[in-house]
Order: structure tokens, then C-alpha cells, then sequence
């Protein structure tokens, strides 16, 4: 049983099939100008319209790129550099994902100025922290719309509402909640928004950023004119089409996913907080993910926990400094304010719409059961 | 490059391409080193109108397509109603062209003023 | 007849096949460390020896990226960044890609030197006007290895050899030479050397920037800790098992595909020279691409020679300014000093292994008759 869906996706049989003929049959390059290419032109367009529409855009807003940090890097960057010489303080949460924070963090190292905004215990920023930070310098707001390890929900409607009345440019990392919860850019009052296809049962290597019209960024990539001079490179039109049918499905079959999904994560922390002690969820209890759930478990390590899963059959994730290959213990859980110790025991299980063969009582007894061989091993434990 | 049918049918089969031995008005557009050079012949009756056109194009896809369908647009009418003719009237009945080439449907137009100018003073 | 393998390819069937596992079966990120996970790093690992051994490199030298224009921006911008503040002069050639003559526009906008090396009538650069060219701030040269439009082929071992001698980061693009001729990262004296997939049968949206241990460049795609740190993102793990796998079988039949196609682009130059009077080969006779060949043809115009072959069922590229979105002549033409007007006249015919069935006298017959069709009705022909 597969619980890593905020980690990456399968892709989807619907979105292979549409996506095959573009290998070895429609193979043209969309820049050329005989009925192969034009063929392949008209798929890209078909795909723009798709991921427009589910979110609520022009398909000229949408520019295609690499995937979701690429989108990040080209929001964030693309408007740096576009005001290089107009301001230089950007402002940001504490817990951003590392596509925006390591750009912010190398945007530092060319003089710009970052304020992290705090997220609290329970992962949501204070809009009035917002307001007293920015100043006349501000040139870019980039605040994540649900953090991809607690998936806590940013207020991103009322921070588009102050960027809009100060004139600051507002970027939202996207690449959690679409497909999730509604994705709506006039809704949400953004500038730019950023999304990637593998989260939602599209294929990997492809994401686009919506660039609100009027919105200019220096382009990361460039060269030839693709995608209105913004992103330079053959189209991935293979990928570019499993996007465009994977945002369709997702948008079509949203409220549906989002039911089912909220039910068996409601029973699931209902389950393990009753079973397990010393057993707790991270973040907002409210402001949250349909799919997502990041517990807490006193005593243990994530990769040991994990690696006991996973011998059982479960694959799931930990913000352990041990599983990654930095050996630093999860920012995000870091910047809830826990105690380190704490941020060790995590564990998050994230689902997907094909989730539904998930036996919720089966999974609670083998983690109360691995949890329970970990802290007997564990000198942390004197319970 | 999305051209109409009728466009591919107007560069595929040009009408009325060649030059004309016996025109009184002779226009040349365009220039070769942007890719495009095209001349209009016209022969004007007693009436002042327009009774034979032709026409000679170097240029792209679309260049060809509006030189033939403005001669067919121009055939018969009088030099005032062709002096008339816009590009857009060319672009339309051609169905549309792709925004990057409407500057090919000007050159056209501007082809055939410049041939029932030249016409006018050849009569002056 | 799809001859137009410089614009893009078809993907191989073997290649296809080879991908196919990693959409809907083995989908895991590589990140993670349960099976699923681990099964797509190997398919990583595997692609990244079969990239690193078809140009004589180590696995840990490349990089993967989204494509070919990522490759060059990476390496342009990676090395122009890292060297901010010890010299802004760089060396390039007058006719390069898109992908890298955009990208040293915009440097020159943010106050780098650019020198541009004449390439002369025969598309080949002199190594004196090289050598002449290099100063005390020159950080970086970076210069073709095969042009994309004409197929000539610079000296980049000898250059490389100066490169070496200075002290002098040097890039060479051989997204056209890769899979046609030898490329050999050792010979050829680079730090860095930029890949495409899609130019040798493998899929769109991915490529590789090999990068010479000890050479140090700055990220473009800054976030999460993929490819050492140099390009983040959840890897796009069925097109890079693709893209492995197009390189596994291009190196393995890289000289029989040579014989081949030379033998057919030198019957093809013979029977046009031949048969339609003001015909001439665009570039250097001897050292050029042995798939690839530029012809021009007195007072007619490209676009409409290649609508009319593509009603004749034959599909193949120009670079007449009439063809692109740009409507801006060809510079790589208008680099070797031609007529403004014979730049109109030029066509790209580009072969591939799969060419076979290629008839070239049933070609030459249809292009004879397209030329003289189009000259009827050009204004610039009185012959
Ligand atoms: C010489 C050269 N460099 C770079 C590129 C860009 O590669 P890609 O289309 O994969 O971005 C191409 C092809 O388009 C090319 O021919
Ligand atoms: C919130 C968030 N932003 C950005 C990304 C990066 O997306 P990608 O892996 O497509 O580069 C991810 C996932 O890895 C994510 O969860
Ligand atoms: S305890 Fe082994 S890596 Fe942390
Ligand atoms: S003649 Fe140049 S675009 Fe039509």
C-alpha cells in the first residue's frame, strides 16, 4: 500500500493512453510547419486550455516548464531580477519547500533581503506578522498554499488581498492542494502560481506557473521563442498532454476526491490517537489537506519506523533528518517550535484518490505495532 | 503555421501568375532581403477597368496566396473600386491568416496600388 | 518522408519500451527509501552510466536537465554566476543556438563582454581569431560543437587544448554532434558539454549537461538536493530511462549509422548539384554532420518550398525568415556573410538512422520540380 502521494504520484492509465501516441507516432516539434508539427502544436494548446481552465486562468497565463521547482525558481527569480534595481526585500514563511527557500537563500547571497515569516505551532502564518513586515522595498510575497509535510492551508485569499492593495507581487507554491482543494487564481488574488503534474497522477518532469497577464518575469531558460520567449526549449509533449488530461480528471472528479478522501483521514487520526500513546498530529487541525496527515510519536526515529513499514508493506515518509541523505531533521516540523527530539518521530501518510483498498484498521494496528517495538528498544521510552 | 484551406488552395494552384507582356501598370512591393518581393501587372480597358491582372511573387506560403486572390478580388472592377480593396478584404477572403503574416495581405494590397498608380501615370 | 531529424526525432520503439514501466507500475521518487523508491534510483543510476559512458565521462559528471536549452543555460549562466566577480568576458561564435546566444544577450544586459568569432563563408571559426580574442578577464568560451542548421564542425579539441592552457572554463553544445559523430569528453578538452535527448530518438523534455569534475557552476533549478545539489526537482525518471537508452543505442551503432547516412546526404548533394541549375551547399564540404545538409537555391523563398514538398509527402525545415514566428532571417545564414536574398532560399534536409526507405532520386525529381514551379513565379528569375 502506497501512502507517499505527496512525495510523487502514479501516473494514471487514462493520462498514459493520451499521452502514448505523442512518443512514436505524433512525434513532430511543435515549431515546425508541416501537419506533424502542427499536430503537436495543437495538443500543447489543447493541454494550456486543460490546465487553464482548472485553474481558473487564460490559457496564455500559463507557461509551461520542467516541473514545480522550476516554476518556483522562474516566479522567484524572474521577478528578483525583473526589479533587480527597484527593491530588494522579499518576504516568505519559515517553512517554505526547498524550491523556494534555496532560491531565496541563494537570492540573499546577491544582496536581496528575505523575511521568514513564523508559522506557529500550528502552521499558519498571522496575516498581521504580514503586514508589519512589508516595507517600502518589498517587491515580491512568495507564501506556499499547503505545506507538502503537515499540509496546513495558508490564508492566501486575504495575502493576495494586501499585495494587491500595497502593489507587491504575490507568487503561491501550489504544487500541494491542486487537485486537492480548489485552485482558483482570481479567487486567491495571485500573480503567479506554481504547479507540478506528478502530484496529481500526471507524469514527472513537467509543471507550469501561471503568470497572472500584465505579470512580467525575466525568463529562467533562454533561447528559442517557446512558450512566449518565457521558458526556451522543445516542448515535452508527451508530458505536456499527461499534464493537460491529469488536471482535467483531477478538476472533474475534485469535490468527489476531496469527500473520500477527508473521510478516511479523519478515521485514520481518530484511529492512531486512540490506540497509539503519546501519539499526536501536526498542525492546524482545520486549515488542512483532504490527503494528508503528519503524526507525531514520542520516543522513536522516522527511518527506523519507516523501514518497519515498509517490511510490512506500507510506504510512507518521515521529516527525519535520517531518511534524507542531509542528516539535518525537517525545517517544517522544525519551525512548528517542537522540540527536536519530537521532530525525529514524525511520520506522514498521504493518500490518493486510488486509495481506496486502504483498510484503516489493518494500517493502525501495524503502526501501533511498529511504534511499540521502537520505543521498547528506545532508552527515550519509560512508559 | 496554420494556413486556411484556402489559402493552401491559393498557393498550391496561383491564379493568374505570370508576367504580363502588354500591362499599362506595373507595381513592385516588398523587398527581397525580408524575403518578400512581389509584382502586379494590370491591364486597364478604355473604361478604367481592370481587364486582365497578373502577377509575379518571391515570398512565403502566404505571400503567393494573397497576390492570387487579390487578383481574382480585382478582375473587373473599375481602377476607383479596386483602389478600394483592403487587406483586410484580402486576409478575409482568403478565411483568416495567421497573425504573423497578415503583413503579407498589405503587401498585396499595396502591390495593386502601386500598379494602378504607376497605370495613372502612365496616362497622365 | 519525415526529414527533419534536426528539429526532433521519433522515439525508437526500444527506447519506448524501456520507459514505459516507470509511467503507471514503477513510479516511485528516487528520494525515498522504501523499494519502490529505490527501484527508480537504479533506473536513475543505470541511465546516468549509460549517458556518462557514450561520451567517454564518469556517472557522476552528469547532470540530467530538462532539455538541451537547460544544458546550455546552466552551463553559460552556472559558470558566468559562480565567476561574478573575477572577470565578465566570454567567447562565442556568431552563429550559435538560440538556447546560448540569448542567454549571453542577457548577460551582456547585466554588463558581461561578449565577443562573437566570425565563422566565415565555410561556418568554421579561425583559431588565430580565437586565440587573439582571449584576455585577462575572459572566464568563459563556449562554442558549438555541431551547427544545427548548416552541420559544420568546429576544432573544439583544439580550442579546448587553448582553453586548457589559459586556464579557461570551456562549454561546448553538442546537442547536433551527439549519436552522429564521435563525442568524447576527453578528447575533446571540455569542462562542460550540453545533451539533448530528443535529437537521438529519445523522448522531449530532457537532456544532460556533462560537467567535468573539479568545474563548479551555480544552480539554475535551486530546491531540493537531486543531482547533487546542481538541478533540483523530482527526477523525470521515464524520460531519463528513455534518454539512456537512446544513448546506449546510438553509441553502439554510431559508425554503421555514419557509413550510412554520409552515403546517402553525398548521392543527395551529387544528384541536386546536379540537377537544378543555382544550386549550392550551404558550410564547410569536409568537416560537417554526415546527417545533415543545407542547400540553397537562387530566387525563391523557403517557406513556400517547404509547403509545397510537404503536399509532396516530403517534411523538412528552412531557415528563411518566413518560417519562424520571428520573421527575422536566418543569423546562422546571414553569418556566413550571404546575400540577404539567398538567405531566403535555403533548405534543411536532416536524415535519420530510420531513413532507409529514403528514395533520393524520387526526392530530387519532386524538389526540382518545386524549384522550378516557384522560380516560374518569382520576379527574381529571368533565366
Ligand atoms: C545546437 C542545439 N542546441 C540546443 C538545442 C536545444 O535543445 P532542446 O530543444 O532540447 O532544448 C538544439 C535543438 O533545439 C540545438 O540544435
Ligand atoms: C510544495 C512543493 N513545491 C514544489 C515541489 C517541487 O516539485 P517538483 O518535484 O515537480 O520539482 C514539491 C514537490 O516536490 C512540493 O511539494
Ligand atoms: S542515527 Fe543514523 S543517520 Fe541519524
Ligand atoms: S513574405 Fe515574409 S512572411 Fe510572408
Amino acid at each position: 500500500m502506497y501512502l507517499d502521494n505527496s512525495a510523487t504520484t502514479q501516473v494514471s492509465e487514462e493520462v498514459f493512453e493520451e499521452m502514448k501516441p505523442y512518443f512514436t507516432e505524433e512525434f513532430g516539434n511543435p515549431s515546425t510547419l508541416y501537419k506533424i508539427g502542427r499536430e503537436s502544436k495543437k495538443a500543447l494548446d489543447q493541454a494550456r486550455q486543460r490546465v487553464a481552465d482548472a485553474i481558473n486562468a487564460k490559457p496564455e497565463e500559463i507557461i509551461f516548464t520542467g516541473g514545480g521547482s522550476e516554476s518556483d525558481n522562474l516566479a522567484i527569480k524572474g521577478i528578483a531580477f525583473k526589479f533587480l534595481n527597484q527593491g530588494k526585500h522579499i518576504i516568505t514563511t519559515e517553512f517554505e519547500h526547498p524550491a523556494v527557500k534555496e532560491t531565496l537563500a541563494y537570492l540573499e547571497s546577491l544582496d536581496f533581503k528575505v523575511t521568514y515569516l513564523p508559522v506557529y505551532e500550528n502552521g499558519i502564518i498571522k496575516v498581521e506578522d504580514l503586514k508589519e513586515a512589508i516595507t517600502d522595498d518589498t517587491i515580491l510575497i512568495t507564501i506556499m498554499h499547503g505545506n507538502n509535510e503537515i499540509g496546513t492551508i495558508q490564508p492566501i485569499e486575504e495575502i493576495g488581498e494586501i499585495a494587491r492593495e500595497k502593489g507587491i507581487i504575490f507568487h503561491t507554491d501550489a504544487v500541494q492542494t491542486f487537485g486537492k482543494i480548489e485552485v482558483d487564481v482570481e479567487k486567491l488574488n495571485v500573480n503567479l502560481l506554481s504547479l507540478s503534474s506528478h502530484k496529481i497522477n500526471g507524469p514527472k518532469g513537467v509543471g507550469a506557473l501561471y503568470i497572472k497577464k500584465g505579470t512580467r518575469v525575466i525568463p529562467l531558460i533562454h533561447g528559442g521563442g517557446q512558450e512566449r520567449g518565457i521558458r526556451a526549449g522543445t516542448e515535452n509533449v508527451a508530458g505536456i498532454v499527461g499534464f493537460g488530461k491529469a488536471c482535467e480528471l483531477a478538476s472533474e472528479q475534485l469535490e468527489e476526491h476531496h469527500e473520500k478522501l477527508s473521510a478516511i483521514r479523519d478515521e485514520l487520526i481518530e484511529k492512531v490517537l486512540g490506540t497509539i500513546p503519546e501519539s499526536y498530529v501536526n498542525g492546524d487541525m482545520e486549515q488542512r489537506l483532504p490527503n494528508l496527515v503528519n503524526f507525531r510519536f514520542k520516543a522513536i526515529e522516522g527511518e527506523s519506523l519507516i523501514l518497519l513499514l515498509d517490511a510490512q508493506g506500507y510506504q510512507a515518509s518521515t521529516g527525519s533528518a535520517c531518511s534524507s541523505n542531509k542528516l539535518e531533521a525537517s525545517p517544517v516540523l522544525t519551525a512548528l517550535g517542537l522540540d527536536p527530539v519530537d521532530v525525529h518521530g514524525s511520520l506522514r501518510i498521504s493518500l490518493a484518490p486510488e486509495s481506496d483498498a486502504f483498510d484503516v484498521d489493518e494500517f493502525v494496528e501495524t503502526l501501533a505495532g511498529a511504534v511499540s517495538r521502537l520505543r521498547e528498544m528506545s532508552p527515550l521510552w519509560n512508559q | 503555421m496554420d494556413y486556411s484551406e484556402k489559402v493552401m488552395d491559393h498557393f498550391a494552384n496561383p491564379r493568374n501568375c505570370r508576367k504580363m507582356e502588354d500591362a499599362n501598370g506595373v507595381g513592385t512591393v516588398g523587398n527581397p532581403t525580408c524575403g518578400d518581393l512581389m509584382t502586379i501587372y494590370i491591364k486597364v480597358n478604355d473604361d478604367d477597368v481592370i481587364e486582365d491582372i497578373s502577377f509575379q511573387t518571391f515570398g512565403c506560403g502566404a505571400a503567393i496566396a494573397t497576390s492570387s486572390m487579390i487578383t481574382e478580388i480585382a478582375v473587373g472592377k473599375t481602377v476607383e473600386e479596386a483602389l478600394k480593396i483592403s487587406r483586410n478584404d484580402v486576409a478575409e477572403e482568403l478565411d483568416g491568416l495567421p497573425p504573423v503574416k497578415m503583413h503579407c495581405s498589405n503587401l498585396a494590397a499595396d502591390g495593386l496600388q502601386a500598379a494602378i498608380e504607376n497605370y495613372r501615370e502612365n496616362n497622365q
